[in-house]
């Protein structure tokens, strides 16, 4: 095991870790931006080292200096929680040439899995569906008209160098198909400079549903169950779930199994959440791999009773899975609400600012992850996740009921919160039957 | 002599506690008068974290230059015109550039804004700090071979 | 030397339970001076429950006669110089023995200490309250036949 | 299912039953004193109603009062909590003649196990261990040292209208038997006019373990596992977990079982913990049946992911388990720390005041049940239980290290609280090796 770990993150997933970091006995040290000095997170730390300015170039995304403050620190392994450094294999690459580990997978298989058209093929070849596509970019229209064709209407035209669903345009019928081309071309030229685009089949009102694997690295790997992500504003999750109100124990299996296949061909190691797109006739097609840990792990913590983050440490350190895929038995139905100091009334806009009340839900099946405290200071410069609070409970009607009682109970002032939006979420008959895609929260509130 | 720096301290977080917006405190001689302005964050200070240079009771910018108010370094009153020296970087102090060599400067050495004060390393790498002020070195802050964080106080220098 | 800091803490605790706003100390040498921002309630007013009388400032007993200073029925300000009857239990308010009979009371009835005022139900049981003061009703507090809670304030006599 | 019911009861567990009753969709009144008048809690219920003065016997021990708001807010049922008017047969008996549910068993099966020898003739009866004893006055010089002989040494002999220690004797050797129990009387006689005493094994260094069974109307009975609340000072609990370290399998079956024999015995329906002692050489013994929800039931909840105050609800409103023996699967391990405002250095004084700083911890495995804020003031007038810490965790081991970060991550400011005392306990060998006793804290700390 490891005797000392530096954090290179900040906010809910720091604390996170320190207290993973905590209930393993390892020392920690957390490095921080001037931005986030007196957050009393850092407080639970062993140590905190100062790293740079509030801007996230010049602190936590700045690789160098992370690795400094873990020499400095003595710290032999770096954990980078979810966003900034945790996708840079050149980051995790660095480290391990300065003799620090990486708490996350290796690097050639967070490049290969980063490869979008990499991981169509290895899909592919472990005969895992994935989206029908061009595989590349379009030429000529004899092909294009093929290829569309070959795929089945509708189908979604992407701009390569897309993004934000600029380029994008869904078309349902032959005829338009080459005007739409054009079209798109010359909208992709004017964002991107670049007019290249692809074709894939268009997934009409999906659910998101995507599986948490652990793998170490003597070759075990294990599913921990799926978790729904449905729920979603602007590619945002804002509630997730598990297990999915949508599928049934076959899926379940297939799914969890195609997960564990990519995980086994890609070589690769520690946590990873393989994600899938479900269609309305219960197809999946698999979109990606996110190759760290996600905001959302709790729910798989809670519905296992495996801790993931003190799971990734073990993996990271050479031990191996302590349990096998058998012995992993999801228990209840599990509710994560992410608390956002955003106003829903306006756009979701961000609130900063000072909390002055702060009153956390407590008491039977509520679980609380928050770095936030009567006092604390929201920054504007770093993301609105202000908390998470989850929700465990024999059924997912007990389940809502609880979330609905505890989020009743969470008392955030003056800051705006997305509270009151996931409230009337709650209540909607739609997300009660189960019924919704990740169109839902855009075409209802 | 001036009061004890902790007991200023204790002062200004139980009126943060406390939401006071002005607290006086006399005893002949002595006096401690405190004012906020409105209802301000209570951020607390990370004891695991060497401290940041900070104005004493009006808060400024962490590692600004000291000017226009007392600030403190370990403990001590500073007047206000010395100007710091802080550290840009994460990683290990040296005063000379190889065990050899003498020190970049000393107490008493004039600096101007090119001269190299001493270096840091981090990652094998060493670098070449620079003053970027004019003056006289009054007090190195570090010791040779510690580590430091970013936004560190290295030198104080009195201005030419 | 300066007072000591627990002694201020406690200070400050004062103020903070009994909602003041401005706090100074003296003697001799010594001073402590306080102030705190605006009205800063930490307790939280349950809103299904009828707000007790409670003077408006010094924080007196809840319940206990309005004197010495303003306090407030339902938003309004009541003049010093009433004396609130309140329900000593749990139970419906009722102003008449029975539905034929005249209320015990009304608006500008001149009671006693033991004059009747109104009976209270509750399992069943009806009870007398009596004035336990003297001069006139002044105000009838509650509707006939609502529940009232321990300490709820039912009339307001204007003292003889 | 009850329309609305009313809490006869304050703090944590008041604020514990307004959660499940929110959870269930029941209306909520709360009584409350003048004392706790604005005190967070009261504001989570529908309603709440000042039934007297600050004393206990001026309100939350007033069934009169207690009753009358029940009836001018329209509750049909009333849910005692524990202590105060939680084990009143004869307040059980006046609600329910007054149409008011009395969420407990029934009047008779309180009665039947609240008193001590018809208690233990019905544990006799069904077989269970009791603690061999005089069953009753000792008569004679000659019938006392043949009942001493029967029971066997070492004896203690305690005086009938005992309490509190007093008039108590250990007795090692037929010797000093005599001599002892003359002592003993003049003893009991000045303590408490009365010089009858009785004699029991004396049960040296036991553990103490109690079994939470639920039983419905309609003759279920289920046990939920095991508590082990041995670590008390002064018979308080202060931490209690599931399952004890000291029993293994065949012997918790064993002590499941008695209990369940019992409950069945004494008619017994809702929520209650049958009390036993173990002795050394792992023999067990009955002592008594709490006829109530216990401060300690969120282990349990834990272990079995069971909610026991929406259990005894639907118990009360007639409702039949919803699950049976073999569904009840407890898992992992549990540990409940109780802090309490209490001054650990200055001999568990109790410490009231306004708490200034009031950080929870929380995370993965984290509960906490609290009506605590920033800014309450905690009244001298009641129990000084401010807040349950639990953990859940795979292992014990891995329980304890999770309530060191937990208890490690509570602030509370500026009263004393029992979080540094907990934490001496938790680092010590004796109990992380499980081999405490009742009187471990009071001769250890």
């Amino acid at each position: 095991m490891f005797q000392r770990i530096l954090i290179a993150n900040r906010g809910e997933i720091a604390l996170r870790i320190i207290r993973a970091c905590r209930e393993l006995s390892v020392e920690v040290v957390c490095a921080f931006s001037e931005e986030d000095a007196g957050a009393a997170y850092l407080g639970l730390a062993d140590r905190a080292i100062c790293i740079g300015g509030a801007a996230p170039r010049d602190s936590y995304l700045k690789s160098d200096r992370v690795i400094a403050a873990a020499e400095v620190a003595g710290a032999d392994a770096i954990h980078p929680g979810y966003g900034f450094l945790s996708e840079n294999a050149a980051f995790a690459d660095k480290c391990r040439e300065c003799n620090i580990e990486f708490i996350g997978p290796s690097a050639d298989s967070m490049r290969l899995l980063g490869d979008k058209a990499a991981a169509r093929t290895l899909a592919k070849k472990v005969k895992v569906s994935i989206v029908p596509g061009s595989d590349g970019v379009l030429e000529g229209d004899n092909e294009t008209i093929k290829v569309a064709q070959k795929i089945g209407f509708p189908v979604i035209i992407k701009a390569t160098a897309g993004g934000g669903g600029r380029g994008m345009r869904v078309v349902h019928d032959k005829t338009d198909l080459l005007a739409a081309i054009k079209q798109a071309k010359q909208e992709a030229d004017g964002a991107f400079e670049k007019s290249d685009v692809y074709i894939e089949r268009y997934i009409d009102r999906p659910r998101h549903v995507e599986v948490q694997i652990l793998a170490d690295r003597h070759g075990n790997v294990v599913h921990l169950g799926e978790r729904d992500c449905t729920l979603q504003r602007r590619y945002q999750k804002l509630l997730e779930e598990s297990p999915s109100p949508a599928i049934d124990s076959r899926m379940r299996s297939d799914l969890c199994s195609s997960a564990v296949k990519l995980a086994k061909a890609a070589g690769y190691d520690n946590a990873g959440t393989v994600e899938f797109l479900v269609d309305a006739k219960k197809r999946f097609y698999f979109i990606e791999v996110n190759a760290r840990i996600q905001v959302e792990h709790p729910v798989t913590e809670l519905t296992t009773g495996i801790d993931l983050i003190k799971a990734q440490i073990r993996i990271a350190a050479g031990e191996k899975l302590e349990f096998s895929q058998k012995a992993v038995k999801p228990r209840g139905h599990v509710i994560e609400c992410r608390i956002n100091a955003e106003d829903p009334d306006e756009n979701f806009r961000p609130c900063a600012g000072v909390i002055e009340k702060f009153r956390l839900p407590g008491g039977p099946g509520v679980r609380v992850d928050t770095h936030g405290y009567e006092g604390y200071r929201l920054s504007p410069k770093y993301d609105s996740l202000l908390a998470k609070v989850l929700v465990f409970q024999p059924t997912r009607p007990e389940a809502i009921r609880c979330m609905q009682r505890a989020l009743g109970e969470f008392t955030i002032e003056p800051l705006k919160t997305t509270l009151p939006f996931l409230q009337r979420v709650l209540a909607h008959p739609d997300f009660v039957d189960g019924s919704i895609d990740t169109g839902f929260a855009e075409r209802t509130f | 002599m001036l009061p004890d720096i902790d007991k200023i301290r204790e002062l200004v977080e139980m009126m943060i506690t406390n939401d006071l917006v002005e607290l006086s405190v006399r005893d002949g001689e002595q006096e401690i008068a405190l004012r906020r302005s409105g209802p301000v964050s209570n951020d607390v200070v990370v004891g695991a974290v060497p401290q940041v240079v900070a104005p004493a009771v009006d808060g400024g910018g962490a590692g600004g230059n000291a000017d226009g108010a007392e600030s403190t370094v370990g403990g001590e009153v500073v007047p206000v015109d010395f100007v710091e020296i802080h550290s840009p970087m994460v990683g290990t102090f040296y005063t000379r550039p190889d065990p050899e060599s003498p020190p970049f400067v000393h107490v008493g050495s004039q600096v101007g804004p090119s001269s190299v004060v001493c270096v840091l390393e981090a990652m094998k790498v060493f670098s070449e700090i620079k003053a970027e002020a004019s003056g006289t070195i009054e007090r190195v802050l570090v010791e040779d071979g510690e580590a430091v964080e970013y936004g560190q106080p290295l030198f104080l220098v009195r201005p030419a």
